[in-house]
């Protein structure tokens, strides 16, 4: 990997980081449980083990720049600063939902805070952060876009054309590969030409093949940092692949029994919350500042699951409503 | 004997059926094989044929598609799986443009013997780009041909009658329906395109219906008999070729026509039957024909707003019931 | 004073009222700056409005369309050239269920003002994958406008609504009327989306028409009339927002109604306006209401295959006369 | 470029190779003479100045092995056996025509000697041709194909799922990047992220990057052989990027003035049809038999033109033949 080991930034930014997976990796249990009582419908796609990815990059990231995921992006949503009861809102289906239970898991989305939706299609969204990124270019904002992928979506189609008009036009946008060796069930090197499906492509763009520890958050926060800023400063896109593992299955479908046991136990030893905890304590946290994050979101996840289970049902009347501008849903006069 | 089967198993019996009667059946798609596909779809297919007969491919439906017509103009029979019927519009082009055209544009030299199943429908909450019916997008293609069976019985019957077509098939399995369970008899099972089914006889109005909109209006048209209406309904089974005749002569028996369609509103199947209908059978008709569709709006996943917007049983009865007033 | 100027020079003329008024409209797409478009449709706004508003992209369909619609999301009005109209199903996943979707997905919070434009149509001897007309695939989409103008005038017009609506809106311009004159007036244009226009009135039967269609139902209507009969002809102008209102006002007052459509027949945009018809207006009709499409066939390429395959002024006229006997 | 300079063929076929280039020249000059006498409509893309492309690969290919081209196919589809006068025919839109007039110029097809198609949409026919390469390998048949593509085809999509696909699946197909420096009107370095886009491309896909000069009928057939042997032996695919020049316009409403004169002169001086007579001459081929040679061309050229004005024009009937297999086109019962 290009980044061996870095020094990290500070250490207020890094409990904020680790706070951030704390959140990320609370709400993405409780939504599970939710799913398990029935309350959460149709799928989910956790991004537990994950989450050093979303933490490091949302950290570095400026209030107004935009984020764009997938389906597996309860995590980058979430620490990009959409309000967690709202969110999980969503989850259930409700009226508060970010998207009033129009968008459910896979289509979370909260644009004020530059959260500018999870796609569900692989790859659709290479190109729309390309986009974003070019009008702020055009209307001089200074934000940066930064779009996470996962492995099997650097062999879809839409990766190589966002790839190049992104380099093409010099476009202030970070493309992201979040590496989790598999697909939905099959391992990405059985489908892919090259070992490296982001890094070893990076070539064909013109660009610098990035390969770093996604379960690094000092490496993910750092790796981020450099990005945005040459981003920022007009040096133009780059492409990280940042090697990392979901702890669970694809989806709520998935025990993802394809996988070895040896290779989980070895990742799940890798796991970046205590990991970093550990480093954290060794950098001089103490036992109460690690131990009060722990506690404080605790709180929180709580406070927000129950405000989802508070949330009232939608009505139907909302069913027909924002198809339009208008507010409606109305084809003809 | 007869068995009692899910519609889920009954694509990979269809499928096990073809390929081991034509060693030039191919299977591809993502995850198809070492998983039995993501519905379950295709489980033990890769331990029976093989790991080169049944093929796990990278996340690239052009290449699926493109991998499929190539091969079927150079002597396989290949069907790939695209995983949600919404991932068609990522190969549009190759479905649309290339697939449907080419026997045309060649002037018949060149044959496509392929099939494209994919996963349609709403109903499991999965939200709007994973829950569509596009049977329509397939149907206003000149070229395709397009099937979307209701049973596990019709699964298999179609799929061996689509495999074995000259021509390109776009087989739409629908999500909603793949727990359903029916019978199928022993033995091979092969089917006819163009077939439509009358799965229930009445004479004061016919229902017209497709896939998972089928057993809907099933249990419709017994809630409406039990209010006296007596109606026909009849499953459409496969839009192209389409089996006006069939259509044409419950309208006739009826007078009175609905529609049920999952799709939006606009352009749906069913506006295309009724244009046919009113332009062939005009004086048989007693009454407007009435479609009930899903209105023009992406579906919503919440399971409360999904149910509401998809066509219910409850809204068949009411509509028909309104309309013979 | 009026201009009379071609439907093509139209389209730049519209491009640079809307981009002179609004400094946030962009355009992007294969060859449309330093070339001026393949069609000469954009020449000068390069000159004009300089590169980085008028800017060339590589062939890269869902890259453009999605730099529009992502550029849409942060602030600019872009407008996007996809060559060919057959070009669509290239980047469909991001126009059907990205574009058309994300609005209501989001409730809301996501705004899209953007136009893709796009050359649609047939009549040029391209062949069957540069000349289909599709404005029944946008339709079908729950969350896109559709507009298709005839004449110079509503190019200009209804372009300028279009750039200005807060929605998607799929813009067709028709390859066979490029070259044709109408007459504009002075002074900025704004028309409004949603408002078929009654081109001819007549007391006899009712021709609807879109885009290429429309001269020919005119000079049908003409014929028609030195056989004594009197046809209204309505220019639909766009298929979302559909102006129902004109349509079935027109409906009551003839009774008849055509449909003359280019698209393939089956689920053309003719499709969906007679199943409205049927339902709303089915007293009202005194005769089956007949569609006159394009075969359910891809286009051939000979001038006289094509031309005895889209609609003729001479199958208007015998299809209407037969009609009325 | 990777091969500088190559002993080439012996002399039978490089007079062959010769002869070849020549017919798709007159074939392509008189289409379009025949275009400005008003018989062929629509629109035609010539291959002018590329012919060593077609004529170097068609000459190294088996009978049965399979070509697929763009629009700018003529030259391809007449080199792979189709019949003069019924090509022609094709063009002027005639029922002799080798799609009885429901092709057209960009349509050109003549499966009988694996000529299987030219693509219009750009991109379309790198994954039909991988996927018939595919079946070649199930059948056993050792057939392999080749796909033509120009330097604007290379940012899209389509290209990269092939790619990809080909090589995890180690197909034998050929993809031949005719790098001519213009997409339509734009040049390919305005909108590309590389200098080189095939060959700078390759490594994404684990694949060696071959970049060759495409007007030299001698490197093309070296290129060639070496490619369609490795891939007949199950080496799997190859990436071409054949460096040549059209010396019109893109299609017939293009004058081509987007071009710098310099640049064009340059080119016209590199025409690959004068060269390699030079070439010929100096080694060992007679006048004579280079004469005639050309004397033949102008026989056959005539031959083929006056067999397409004579044929008749389509039947209306056939309109509605072909949509399906059963020869017709009903959709209903
Ligand atoms: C175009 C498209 N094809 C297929 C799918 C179905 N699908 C959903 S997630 C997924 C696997 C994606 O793998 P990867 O990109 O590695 O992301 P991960 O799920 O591992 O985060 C697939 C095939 C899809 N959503 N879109
Ligand atoms: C998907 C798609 N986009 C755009 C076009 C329009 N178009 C036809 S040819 C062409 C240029 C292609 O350039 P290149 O690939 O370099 O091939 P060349 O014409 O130079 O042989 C374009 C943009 C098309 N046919 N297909
Ligand atoms: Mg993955
Ligand atoms: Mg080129």
């Amino acid at each position: 990997m290009n980044v061996a080991a870095v020094a990290g930034p500070d250490l207020d930014t890094r409990l904020r980081i680790y706070r951030m997976m704390l959140e990320a990796r609370r709400f993405e249990e409780r939504s599970y449980q939710l799913f398990l009582e029935g309350l959460v419908k149709g799928t989910t796609h956790l991004g537990i083990g994950q989450e050093a990815v979303a933490a490091g990059f949302s950290a570095a990231m400026r209030a107004d720049d935009l984020t764009f995921c997938t389906y597996r992006g309860h995590n980058h949503t979430l620490l990009r600063g959409a309000p967690p009861g709202r969110l999980m809102s969503e989850l259930l289906g409700r009226s508060e939902g970010v998207c009033g239970g129009k968008g459910g898991s896979m289509h979370l989305t909260w644009a004020p805070t530059g959260a500018m939706g999870s796609y569900a299609i692989v790859g659709a969204h290479l190109p729309i952060a390309a986009g974003s990124a070019w009008a702020a270019v055009e209307r001089g904002t200074g934000q940066v876009a930064v779009c996470f992928f996962g492995d099997g979506a650097t062999n879809i189609g839409a990766f190589h054309e966002a790839l190049n008009l992104a380099v093409v036009w010099d476009l202030p946008v970070v493309f992201v590969c979040e590496n989790n060796l598999y697909m939905e069930y099959t391992p990405i090197g059985s489908v892919t030409a090259v070992e490296r499906p982001a890094a070893d492509r990076a070539a064909a763009y013109g660009l610098e093949g990035l390969l770093v520890d996604g379960n690094d958050p000092d490496v993910m926060y750092e790796t981020a940092s450099d990005a945005i800023a040459l981003a920022r400063e007009g040096g133009g896109p780059s492409l990280i692949e940042a090697i990392t593992y979901r702890h669970g299955g694809h989806s709520r479908a998935d025990p993802g029994t394809y996988r070895p046991d040896e290779e989980v136990r070895q990742w799940l030893a890798r796991d970046p919350i205590p990991m970093y905890r550990t480093r954290l304590a060794g950098a001089g946290a103490s036992e109460e500042q690690l131990g009060g994050i722990e506690q404080s979101v605790e709180a929180w996840i709580e406070a927000a699951v129950e405000e989802a289970k508070a949330a009232p049902e939608p009505s139907l009347d909302s069913i027909a409503t924002e198809v339009w501008a208008d507010g409606g849903s109305r084809w003809r006069n | 004997m007869a068995e009692l089967i899910t519609y889920r198993e009954a694509v990979a019996m269809a499928l096990a059926q073809e390929m081991e009667r034509d060693d030039t059946v191919y299977l591809i798609g993502e995850d198809v094989a070492a998983a039995g596909g993501v519905f379950k779809t295709t489980p033990g297919l890769l331990e029976r044929f093989g790991e080169r007969r049944v093929r796990d491919t990278p996340i690239s439906e052009e290449a699926i598609v493109g991998a499929v017509m190539g091969a079927a103009m150079n002597g396989l029979r290949p069907v790939a799986e695209i995983m949600f019927s919404d991932f068609l519009a990522t190969c549009w082009d190759l479905i649309a443009n290339q697939i449907a055209k080419t026997r045309y544009m060649t002037d018949g030299q060149v044959a496509l013997p392929l099939v494209i199943r994919t996963a349609n429908g709403g109903g499991v909450r999965f939200g709007a780009q994973h829950s569509q019916s596009l049977e329509n997008w397939a149907m206003s293609v000149p070229g395709l041909k397009v099937v979307a069976p209701s049973t596990p019985r019709d699964v298999i019957a179609l799929m061996a009658a689509s495999v074995r077509d000259p021509d390109p098939v776009i087989f739409f399995e629908h999500k909603g329906l793949f727990a359903s369970r029916g019978e199928v008899p022993d033995g091979e099972l092969v089917g006819r395109l163009g077939e439509a089914s009358v799965v229930r006889s009445g004479s004061d109005a016919t229902i017209l219906a497709l896939a998972a909109m089928v057993p809907k209006a099933l249990q419709a048209a017994d809630e409406l008999s039990a209010r006296g209406i007596e109606a026909t309904v009849v499953d459409l089974r496969c839009l192209v070729p389409l089996d006006t005749r069939t259509i044409l002569s419950a309208v006739a028996e009826t007078g009175r026509v609905f529609t049920v369609e999952e799709n939006p509103r606009l352009c749906g199947w069913g506006a295309e039957v009724v244009s046919i209908i009113v332009e062939e059978a005009f004086y048989d008709l007693d009454s407007p024909v009435v479609r009930i569709t899903t209105d023009h709006i992406p579906l919503p996943a919440s399971d409360i707003l999904e149910d509401a917007t998809i066509p219910s049983v409850t809204r068949i009865v009411d509509t028909v019931t309104r309309s013979l007033d």
